[in-house]
């Protein structure tokens, strides 16, 4: 349950649109159902009031939108972000992707979002109407007489589970308070395959990948995904192919995919949100945050704005590529 | 079992100043590899895009393995520490997803290290034969 | 599409031994794009060349490949070749069929089949090939040379006796650097004063050198041949040009304890001072954090007694703006702070030293007039103890002192000792060591004098901690060779401190975009083969902010930065290498990724405005490649996301075309 | 050349956690060392001893006891050698070895002295106590 009302995001975003220090907001709108939430950039009040939603499917990471979005307006524009989001926001500015000066950023607090397969592994598909509750969730479905009520943790998105920050890292106003940075639980998973036998892991990922129908959502809704032209769409680079002609290329693409991100990526969670195919996407790119921070130093891409990925850096003794299995074995 | 027969295909990007020099030394000193090893010869190892090394596996190569100059002998003086890094967490990805390791491997060869370049195929040859076929990453995506 | 020709070399029986040359030109026949396939013995001779000539103009040849010996051999004679028939040389691959086919294989089929596959690569890149011409950008005829010590001195001499214009920054009031403060030099003991001031006179003299004394280097931009740079003459109240350097105000300056610079703070000098008689050029300045009359109004004696009416009260910073083909980097060095360095109670008693601050000592133009006397009551000092590795070869702490050996202080001290004894033999030195380090000419023989004729006493242990006691300075020590702990009562202690790069060379590399190691010493463009240019295309190194250096090696890199400098300025056009990056704007994120692998500083960014896919207009910032200064190594086109960063010569689509025909 | 000592050797390396190849040889840890005439094996003897394996006069050398764990070697060692960690080590496994305590709590009371700081006196009991 939010802490945090969607009335205080209403008025807030509100005045500041009538005030005239933001042109446009860039919020959570209605969507079809109760639980599918729209990324929408509302231009008036009434629009606000009427069409803004924050609630627990609220998960949508705005960060990337700004890349286009302040492109087109000639104003400022207002970007609600939770604090996983504004490290996305951040490592946008340090890859110069749009104009600070152009965005005004509300940073709101959460308390962790829900995850709609979760919900609907408990009650069932046909969900008619969602009430919110301080017991959780109450869900009514087209096809049982009496709402179910669901708590929250039960429905907890796994990024949400392991989260790994309360604290926004970037913001010009706060509603609420900030957190901290957590200690979490997030590589335990990447630890647990990493422990299984070469074969096992085979086995792992070619049951997930597998299922991958190629859709491109992991990648449109990606953060770190804001290239003018991806490669895979691009005629020229060798590797393009918009939709798979073998199986191979599906491997391609999502090692391909996880290392550009490698080193930028934030672990915000939103390929693994988006895939309707469910693929443990965030398990590729914590792979990677995993070795970087074993190899290299820790590091968390989008603390601060301006620092140097770990792909771009190096030590005179960095780990060869040859002892990279022996470091991790002997962990 | 036919693992004498089975003749392994390995790519090798060597970079133009020191790794492609090396082997030319080890064509000069007569030294023996498997022809099976075809190189490419790129400006620094640090051109090599792990695209190429995914692309090479995807035509049907069975190990590719990348040389460079020795750390801090770069033509290009950091080339080669970039490419330390790329390699090094392509490689821990690729086992990540229960490919063989031993398919993919990164050196460094001087433009004097002709016999170092020879034993290197040599060795990776072998190891990369005693594999057999890259299916893996071919099946990685294919429930049988 | 491509007119490709095939030329399949023999090398006598070098290739043709293990390789079916015959059956390779037929297999390639049936490649795409080619339309002309043959073998020869000798391709690279004049009629294997002309073989290729003719079929270019007979076939209407677009591209060439040749599969024969190493492109590392012979790819520039084929380039050649194929421009003088009229192709673009960049047309012509090479397929490496001996070194890395033929040699190393020993079955004739297998040899074949191999030199066949990488044939094919070759016409699977020449089909992707694309004409490419060399950039040119004119150069600007003058050097700038940013420090003026002995490296700085010795470069702009030189580059100025070739006839080219040279700027000297320096940013003290006098040219002279560290050797200026140095007594004698080793090992031929002359002395450092009678050799560098008549090197700094002809820098005064040379009508090609300017000096900007007491300046500083602000903003640098531009690329080796162009470089615009900023430079800020600060103020220094007195005008230069009217100035006779008389001294007449500095003797009647009322203003008389300030610390002296020049002498380390061991004896004071006026407000308005020149640093020392030699100076060049010969004018004072006005410090004014020290002057009365720029503090407060009120003075103004220099002024009264100056005949040539020099001085200036109202002086202001003077900015200049000067373009420059290249940059040489001659910022030296200074000893470390002994701050941190408790044991030695250096900041506890005035006798103990620095060897900087020895040699000052010792200078006849110092505090003490050339007398060796300790500094807390000026006596006589009867015993010295000489401690070497002063924060050299310290990898425990880095704040403390430096990990590498600092080079010139095992000569020096061996120098100091051996000037102690022999003016004062009645002295007993002293001298602490971890190793002697003496190689170069005469200096091992040099070290040796000082301990066989010298009698100066070598030993080999550390100082543990000095303690000062009474007029005395206890010294604990070890002597590893007897296995003994030593204590002796010392009237002077001298500290060889190590050496660092001068603080300033940091913002400097950052303007220039040159490379640094850890220490702050600046990255040679390769350490064994091109040891006085930076990475930087059109920056040299010359002395100390390379690495701990003595005044030969000093001198003998700032003629080599010199020569280099002359070299490039010679030239009326750059020509580059035409395999070099290049961005797609269209596809460009302006992300700066390829900016920071980039180890020569080629990228920059610039807002462009771009009709987008949606028909709008937008301003988006997008990486532009400096071909004068790119060197093709590729680092930015793997860093790039989008792919919109590709190498010419080596772009992915070939490359990737490579990888497919061999896989194939 | 030594008694093959390399497992105690790597032990006492382990537990102390300094890697005497390190060592430069300069000597500065015996030059600043306050203990050095009472010691039959000096700091810089030690690490060298260490290094080559040389342990058994060492755990035999009452030098063990005269190292008063100032730590002024430690602070002043450039190259972060850290001799006196070593030493500790060698008395623990001395210690550890012959299973007895080389001061017992009955020590204590004659030790104490007006001039000695009691902390000394606690420290030492947990050092020479297993």
């Amino acid at each position: 349950m939010q802490k945090i009302t969607r009335d205080t995001l209403v008025s807030k975003a509100v005045s500041l649109l009538e005030n005239g220090t933001v042109d446009a907001v860039l919020g959570w709108g209605k969507g079809e159902f109760a639980y599918d939430v729209t990324p929408t950039v509302f231009e008036t009040a009434d629009e606000i009031r009427e069409n803004f939603v924050w609630n627990d499917f609220c998960g949508a990471n705005f960060s990337k939108y700004l890349v286009s979005k302040t492109r087109k307006l000639e104003g400022k524009i207002l970007v609600f972000l939770k604090p996983c989001d504004t490290y996305s926001f951040n490592q946008l500015l340090t890859e110069h992707r749009f104009d600070r000066e152009k965005v005004y950023v509300v940073g709101v607090p959460c308390e962790g979002m829900a995850d709609i397969s979760k919900v609907k592994a408990i009650t069932g598909d046909g969900i008619s109407a969602i009430d919110f509750t301080d017991n959780g969730l109450v869900i009514t479905t087209l096809y049982d007489d009496e709402p179910k009520t669901v708590a929250y943790e039960d429905i907890l998105a796994e990024r949400c589970v392991n989260c790994k920050s309360k604290k926004h890292v970037a913001y010009d106003e706060l509603l609420g308070e900030t957190g901290e940075v957590l200690e979490s639980a997030r590589f335990d998973e990447v630890a647990k395959i990493e422990a299984l036998t070469p074969d096992e892991r085979f086995a792992f990922w070619q049951g997930e990948l597998s299922r991958c129908i190629r859709c491109n959502a992991c990648r449109d809704v990606c953060p770190a995904c804001t290239c003018e032209k991806c490669v895979f769409d691009n005629p020229n680079s060798g590797a393009e192919n918009k939709a798979p002609a073998n199986s191979f290329e599906e491997q391609m693409f999502h090692i391909i995919r996880a290392f550009h991100v490698a080193g930028r990526c934030t672990d915000c969670g939103e390929c693994s949100r988006v895939c309707p195919q469910n693929i443990p996407l965030h398990l590729l790119n914590r792979k990677f945050i995993r070795d970087i921070d074993n190899f290299y130093g820790e590091y968390q891409a989008g603390a601060e704005v301006g620092t140097r990925a770990p792909l771009v850096d190096y030590n005179l003794d960095d780990l060869e590529a040859s002892d990279v299995f022996e470091r991790r074995d002997s962990e | 079992m036919q693992v004498n027969e089975y003749k392994p295909l390995i790519v090798a990007f060597c970079c133009n100043w020191c790794s492609y020099a090396g082997a030319d030394l080890a064509g000069n000193n007569r030294l023996n590899y498997p022809a099976d090893v075809k190189i490419i010869r790129v400006p620094c190892s640090c051109r090599v895009n792990p695209m190429f090394i995914l692309r090479a596996f995807q035509r049907g190569a069975d190990g590719v393995i990348i040389c460079g100059c020795h750390p801090g002998d770069c033509h290009y003086t950091s080339g080669n520490y970039y490419t330390r890094r790329r390699m090094a967490l392509l490689f821990s990805m690729l086992d990540y997803l229960g490919i063989e390791r031993e398919r993919t491997r990164l050196e460094w060869v001087s433009a004097a290290e002709g016999a170092k370049f020879a034993a290197t195929m040599n060795d990776f040859a072998e190891k990369v034969a005693a594999l057999g076929e890259n299916k893996r990453l071919e099946d990685l995506r294919c429930k049988k | 599409m491509q007119r490709i020709g095939v030329f399949v070399c023999w090398c006598g029986s070098n290739i043709a031994g293990t390789v079916d040359v015959h059956a390779v030109a037929e297999a390639l026949k049936n490649e795409p794009g080619v339309v002309f396939s043959t073998d020869y013995q000798y391709m690279c001779s004049q009629a294997g060349q002309d073989i290729i000539k003719n079929a270019v103009k007979e076939h209407n040849l677009t591209g060439i490949v040749v599969c024969s010996c190493s492109p590392r051999m012979h790819e520039a004679t084929f380039r050649k070749t194929a421009a003088a028939a009229g192709l673009n040389p960049y047309m012509v691959e090479i397929a490496n069929i001996r070194e890395q086919c033929s040699w190393v294989h020993k079955n004739m089929q297998t040899g074949t089949e191999k030199a066949i596959i990488l044939g094919k690569a070759a016409v699977a890149k020449v089909n992707l090939n694309t004409p490419l011409t060399p950039g040119e950008s004119p150069v600007t005829k003058r050097a700038l040379v940013i420090g003026g010590g002995i490296a700085g001195i010795q470069t702009a001499l030189d580059i100025a006796d070739a006839g080219f214009p040279v700027d000297i920054v320096e940013a003290k009031p006098t040219i002279g650097g560290k050797m200026a403060q140095l007594d004698k030099t080793f090992p031929t003991l002359d002395c450092a004063a009678c050799i560098l001031t008549p090197k700094m006179v002809d820098v005064a003299q040379n009508e090609n050198i300017r000096i900007f004394s007491y300046s500083e280097v602000q903003e640098i931009k531009g690329f080796v041949g162009n470089f615009d740079v900023t430079i800020k003459k600060k103020a220094r109240f007195v005008k230069e040009e009217i100035c006779t350097g008389c001294g007449a105000c500095v003797e009647k300056c009322p203003m008389k304890k300030i610390p002296n610079e020049f002498n380390l703070g061991m004896d004071n000098r006026r407000a308005i001072y020149i640093p020392f008689a030699q100076a060049v050029p010969k004018v004072a300045t006005i410090d004014p954090n020290a002057c009365n009359m720029l503090k407060n109004g009120k003075c103004g004696v220099c002024s009264k007694v100056c005949t040539a009416g020099a001085i200036d009260y109202t002086q202001k910073d003077e900015i200049i703006s000067e373009k420059y083909g290249a940059v040489v980097v001659a910022t030296g060095f200074n000893p470390i702070s002994m701050d941190k360095f408790d044991e030695f109670a250096y900041n506890q008693s005035k006798d103990v030293i620095t060897s900087l601050e020895f040699e000052r000592l010792t200078n006849a133009a110092g505090p003490t007039a050339g007398k060796l006397l300790r500094p807390s009551d000026l006596e006589h000092p009867h015993t010295i103890v000489f401690v070497q590795c002063v924060g050299s070869r310290c990898a425990a702490c880095a704040e403390k002192g430096k990990e590498y050996c600092s080079k010139i202080c095992c000569m020096y001290t061996a120098k100091h000792a051996m000037l102690v004894r022999d003016k004062y033999p009645d002295t007993e030195v002293y001298v602490f060591y971890i190793d002697v380090r003496t190689p170069g000419k005469n200096f091992d023989e040099f070290y040796r004098r000082a301990v066989e004729e010298y009698g100066v006493k070598y030993i080999k242990g550390m100082v543990g901690k000095v303690t000062p006691e009474g007029n005395k300075l206890k010294v604990q020590a070890s002597d590893l060779i007897a296995n003994k702990q030593l204590h002796i009562d010392a009237d002077l202690v001298v500290l060889a401190a190590a050496i660092e790069p001068d603080k300033s060379a940091r913002s400097l590399a950052t303007m220039l975009t040159a490379s640094m190691d850890t220490n702050d010493f600046f990255t040679e463009a390769h350490p064994k083969l091109r040891p006085v240019e930076s990475p930087t295309a059109g920056v040299f190194l010359s002395g100390a902010c390379q690495g701990p250096k003595d005044i030969p090696e000093t001198v003998s890199q700032a003629s080599a930065a010199a020569s280099k400098v002359i070299g490039l300025l010679c030239k009326d056009k750059l020509t580059g290498n035409p395999c070099i990056a290049s961005a797609n704007e269209l596809m460009c994120n302006g992300c700066s990724t390829c900016a920071n692998v980039c180890p020569y500083g080629a990228i920059t960014y610039e807002d462009k405005e771009f009709m987008m896919p949606d028909r709008t207009k937008a301003l988006r910032r997008v990486a532009q490649v400096n071909p004068a200064v790119c060197q093709g190594c590729g680092a930015c086109t793997v860093a790039c996301m989008s792919g919109a960063m590709d190498l010419r010569g080596f772009m992915g689509s070939q490359i990737i075309a490579e990888v497919d025909a061999i896989c194939k | 050349m030594h008694k093959d000592n390399t497992k105690l050797t790597e032990e006492i390396i382990r537990a102390s956690g300094v890697n005497p190849k390190k060592c430069m040889k300069c000597g500065k840890c015996s030059a600043t060392c306050p203990a050095y005439d009472e010691m039959e094996y000096h700091p810089h003897q030690f690490v060298y001893m260490v290094e080559s394996g040389d342990i058994e006069p060492l755990m035999n050398s009452k030098s063990l006891y005269m190292c008063l764990s100032c730590f002024a070697c430690i602070d002043r060692c450039p190259r972060g050698v850290e001799p006196a960690k070593l030493v500790e080590a060698v008395r623990l496994s001395v210690i550890r070895q012959q299973g007895k305590n080389h001061m017992t709590a009955d020590d204590v009371p004659a030790k104490l002295s007006e001039d000695l700081p009691q902390q000394a006196i606690v420290s030492a009991f947990r050092k020479y106590t297993k």
